[in-house]
């Protein structure tokens, strides 16, 4: 009896750890406040990932797109990540 | 049912345009086949307005080893068993809407086509124009298209070795972005881009195909006013990916090592498969029948229309020999690429396209190549009159020499251009031995040869708006002039012609005008035009830009350390200014930086005299060649006081002019 | 001497640095597509500038996964001298053979000009043919060169000489104005601890002819070519 | 009486059209592939953005963040965005 693989998509979110310099967040912070929008006190630019996978169950989708974390998409010495994942069957 | 038009207007054909086309079938097209002929007919791909005029070109010479419009680029005879091949072609539409993605793309397709002749691109160089800098969505394209250009070139490990930029108000709307790219291969090593040979596969390879572009050719850059239209360009405009387009390169040129694996190799640039396909077959004289349901895509659901239209980025067609089909599927494959025969050579004449079982088109293939040609009345505008008899009197000395000077370094169109070329990888490769800003023109040695080319691009919107056939002249004189600067014998070059709308008479004129002018000076200067490209409609609001032909002209040095920037090289040189001395009357001011600088409006009358041009380029280069001349450098935009405060600021050292 | 020259899809310096070690160099070098696995035979491996894999996602991340990593670093534990320039360096640094981080430029543009480098250590396989402190002027280009590591490892670098280059000008100051990309301390070249992994940023292959504009480059490679006379049997 | 304002944390997605290819979303899918990560279907990489505001209530927060990313954070000729606002007082 074949398992039932359903489809799950993952919202990665990799941002710089707070201790790293961010030049990118800095320019974002300093072109926001030259089109006159006021009370923005921090900008932080990272990359956002969308992963479509199947996996027999949300927890072994977890657990590798946790692996996939580790292994290559965010860089420990000054990245961290948080991921969701949510069914994708609609 | 006769098409209703806002269909014709959706594929850019007029309405006699279709008549035409029912006469020559006999029937109606269908909705693919009509897709056909508004591709191919379009001015992009059929040149209507500008073929009859294209003819007056020079574009043979004792160096030339290719016709114009037979290949994918012009090449050139440098010596020793090596030609140069180069181009030139603009991407101005895409860039108004996606400055980045539009610059990128804009290199990449120019790439393609010197690599689909078998030769290594070794250089690039951009021509750019936009409105003033003071405003800021011209600020955003300025940025974005280096930024696109640099993110490309660097990407691909090509060096972006030069080019020039100019502001002014008439780009406003409509800015320009023109890539040149030089290539370099053994002169027996030239690839041909002909289908022949029956049953011989097409093979496409590089990326998937997607919806982008659709109408890129036939509705971007043709008919009505291109921003109306840009709203619903939008969706087709394409995300180059450079990495993808590296390994297309290495693999193609492996490919050329392999000459008896193949007939042809061709990019897909505007009008995607539609004009690449067709134009193979239509040069060797041939018929293709290919099936769309083979070509890999990158979306769902896509119409034979679409995938024949589209204009997906990194993508080649290579016409393979039927009996080494899997040797060229093998080296692809090793190269990680997609590689698909999607069809074959037929014998029949016609461009039979397939969706699996049903036949989407038939065509007889000269209808779809032979577009119709437009000769029109030129007619000049009543404001160009105006303009050169407004009165340019001697500028009164404002007892300010310093501060006019200053002024005019400081301004956008004179000032340094590092900014620019600090983002571009300008020495990848190894060969680039003069650098952005050292001299007029780029050189690049030709390894193992002692020899050296030069490359240069250059181009006057105010002057050729002023007098189009005066302008024209001087647009191939100063790209000439440059090259001779560094020491290079000038001997080949192309063009990018980005014009208005060719439907209004004075842009005809403009056109015609200064066509007439760049091949009188092609032809006295000896630098027949091998390639090039024409972008017409370029206009906003129902204004066109200034008529601005950019030249590329290519040069050659024998000794590549006989070479000479613009910087002095020694206290106690003496300084000469060669050629005509700064005359009272103010044909030197006409269109000059200065007068703009000063809020005047653009005047006078621009003159040159090519037979004394001629003689002055061939002194320079003879003082160059026997060292007696240390340094040169072209008096431009700005005059004499510009040019030399920037052989000073090039050398550091100072000039006492009496 | 053999140069392996690393080649991965999207390298674009393979052929210069080819180009200097054996036209100018004299000595011998071939291409290791990123697919092979065997480096025996080979005296030196050197992973070139370029943009593997389109520097999609973090530059060198994808490429410090290719079959051919594995011998590279089984050819860094036997303790034969590595170079990684430019893009090399990144992936030397994402496969941990080297500490710390290229992180983009600061100003977020990319650069491509000439830079003056101070020697920092002039004992090491890649810098014996240079006097200790002195200058030299090499073209950078890259859009990521900020060197990035936390104060410990940056410290425990400097302690133990690691710290192969950094950027100054032309007198040989390290000033802030003399730094192209912000990287930390104007760390411009970094060494392993067992002193045979370098990584720099600047582009040596680029300046090893008189046309070109000097020879300073030419020195990392002849420093290599020495050190390997000097211990062979 | 000064109006209380309070502080919010945006965290802004930008991701590329589904019309417009993604090459480095592709490269990533193949990237995860030869790790042996096997059941990726699709992968999208776009930017990630938080921002920190101060504003009077989250309905006005959110009505600039939204003026933010139509002027400014994203490039709407090929990109598209979402966000959400979430209270930072703590």
């Amino acid at each position: 009896m074949a398992v039932a693989t359903k489809t799950f998509l993952a919202r990665v979110e990799v941002t710089l750890k707070l201790t790293v310099n961010d030049p990118q967040g800095n320019t974002v912070k300093g072109a926001l406040a030259s089109l006159g929008f006021d009370g923005v006190s921090a900008v932080r630019v990272g990359k956002h990932m969308e992963i479509r996978l199947t996996a027999e169950g949300a927890a072994e989708a977890e657990r590798r797109v946790e692996e996939m974390c580790r292994q290559l998409l965010a860089n420990p010495v000054i990245e961290q990540y948080r991921f969701t994942i949510e069914s994708a069957e609609g | 049912m006769p098409v209703d038009q806002r269909t014709l207007d959706e594929v850019a054909l007029s309405r006699a345009e279709y008549e035409r086309i029912i006469d020559l079938l006999d029937r109606e097209p269908n909705p693919v086949e009509l897709g056909l002929f508004g591709a191919l007919w379009s001015e992009h791909c059929g040149y209507k307005n500008s073929r009859p005029l294209l003819k007056r070109f020079p574009s043979q010479g004792p160096r030339v080893l290719t016709t114009v419009g037979a290949e994918n680029a012009g090449a050139v005879d440098i010596g020793d068993g090596l030609a140069v091949v180069f181009k030139m072609e603009s991407h101005n539409h895409p860039s108004a809407v996606e400055p980045y993605q539009g610059a990128a793309t804009g290199v990449g397709g120019i790439v393609r086509d010197i690599f689909a002749m078998g030769a290594r691109p070794i250089a690039i160089l951009d021509a750019l124009r936009f409105g003033r800098l003071d405003d800021a969505r011209q600020r955003y394209l300025f940025e974005n298209v280096v930024g696109g250009i640099g993110g490309y070139g660097n990407c691909l490990g090509i060096p972006t070795v030069g080019g020039e930029v100019q502001f002014d108000d008439a780009y406003a709307g409509n800015p320009l972005v023109n890539a040149l790219c030089v290539g370099i291969i053994s002169t027996d090593g030239l690839l041909s881009a002909r289908a022949s040979g029956t049953g011989n596969p097409f093979m496409l390879v590089g990326a998937d195909t997607g919806r982008d572009g659709i109408h890129g050719a036939s509705g971007l850059a043709s008919r009505t006013d291109p921003t109306a239209r840009f709203e619903e360009m939008r969706p087709a405009v394409q995300v180059g990916n450079p990495f993808l387009e590296k390994l297309l390169m290495e693999a193609c040129l492996e490919l050329a090592q392999h000459r008896e694996w193949f007939v042809g190799l061709q990019d897909l640039g505007a009008a995607g498969l539609t004009s690449s396909a067709i134009e193979c077959a239509y040069r060797g004289g041939t018929g293709l029948d290919i099936d769309v349901a083979l070509v890999p895509r990158r979306e769902q659901g896509m119409t034979p229309y679409e995938v024949m239209l589209s204009e997906s980025q990194e993508r080649m067609l290579v016409i393979a020999h039927k009996q080494h089909e899997a040797d060229v599927r093998a080296l692809f494959e090793r190269w990680e690429l997609h590689c698909v025969t999607i069809g074959h050579v037929t014998d029949d004449g016609m461009a039979t396209i397939r969706d699996g079982e049903t036949l989407a088109a038939r065509v007889p293939i000269p209808l779809l190549a032979e577009a119709p040609t437009y000769t029109r009345e030129p007619v000049a505008s009543p404001d160009m009159a105006r303009r050169q008899g407004l009165d340019l009197a001697a500028p009164e000395d404002t007892g300010d020499t310093e501060g006019d000077l200053l002024r005019l370094l400081a301004s956008p169109n004179v000032a340094s251009r590092r900014w620019i070329y600090r983002q571009y990888d300008h020495q990848v490769g190894t060969n680039t031995v003069i650098l952005p800003g050292q001299a007029d023109a780029a050189v690049l040695r030709v390894r193992d040869t002692g020899r050296g080319i030069a490359i240069a691009t250059d181009g006057n919107g105010r002057l050729v708006a002023l007098d189009p056939f005066e302008g024209g002249k001087i647009a191939i004189a100063e790209a000439a002039r440059n090259v001779v600067c560094v020491g290079a014998e000038p001997v080949a070059c192309t063009d990018c012609l980005n014009y208005g709308n060719p439907e209004r008479p004075e842009v005809y004129y403009q056109l015609s005008r200064s066509i007439d002018g760049m091949a009188e000076a092609a032809r006295t200067l000896g630098t027949p035009v091998i390639s090039g490209n024409v972008s017409l409609y370029n206009e906003s609001g129902g204004t066109s830009i200034h008529p601005t032909p950019i030249i590329g002209v290519l040069g050659v040095l024998e000794d590549v350390e006989r070479r000479c920037t613009m910087a002095f090289r020694q206290a106690g040189d003496v300084a000469y200014l060669l050629g005509t001395p700064p005359s009272g009357d103010a044909a030197g001011l006409a269109g000059s930086e200065y007068r703009s600088l000063n809020g005047e409006e653009l005047g006078g009358r621009p003159r040159i005299d090519l037979a004394l041009e001629s003689r002055l380029q061939g002194a320079t280069l003879a003082g160059i060649r026997a060292g007696l001349i240390r340094s040169a450098h072209d008096c431009s935009d700005g005059g004499l006081a510009v040019t030399l405060a920037e052989c000073c600021i090039a050398s550091g050292l100072g000039l006492d002019a009496p | 001497m053999r140069f392996a020259i690393v080649v991965f899809p999207g390298t674009w310096s393979d052929r210069d640095c080819s180009h200097a070690i054996t036209d100018d160099l004299g000595e011998e070098a071939a291409y290791v597509w990123h697919r092979e696995r065997d480096l025996s035979g080979f005296d030196a491996v050197v992973l070139p500038g370029g943009f593997s894999y389109g520097d999609y996602l973090r530059c060198g991340a994808i490429a410090r996964f290719s079959p051919v990593m594995e011998a590279v670093v089984e050819f860094a534990k036997a303790g034969k001298p590595v170079i990684g320039i430019c893009n090399g360096f990144q992936v030397l640094c994402e496969a941990g053979l080297l500490p710390g981080v290229l992180m983009r430029n600061a100003d977020l543009r990319f650069h491509c000009e000439d830079v003056y480098l101070r020697t920092e250590n002039a004992n090491t396989a890649f810098t014996n043919a240079l006097m200790p402190g002195s200058v030299i002027r090499l073209p950078i280009s890259h859009g990521e060169g900020n060197y990035y590591a936390d104060a410990a490892t940056l410290d425990a670098l400097e302690a133990s000489g690691r710290v192969a280059f950094r950027y100054c000008d032309a007198e040989g100051g390290v000033t802030a104005a003399a730094n192209p990309n912000g990287s930390a301390r104007n760390i411009a070249g970094v060494l392993n601890e067992a002193g045979n992994v370098l990584g720099m940023m600047p582009h040596p292959e680029r300046l090893t002819e008189p046309v070109l504009g000097g020879v300073d480059g030419l020195a990392i490679f002849r420093s290599m070519v020495q050190l390997a006379a000097t211990k062979a049997p």
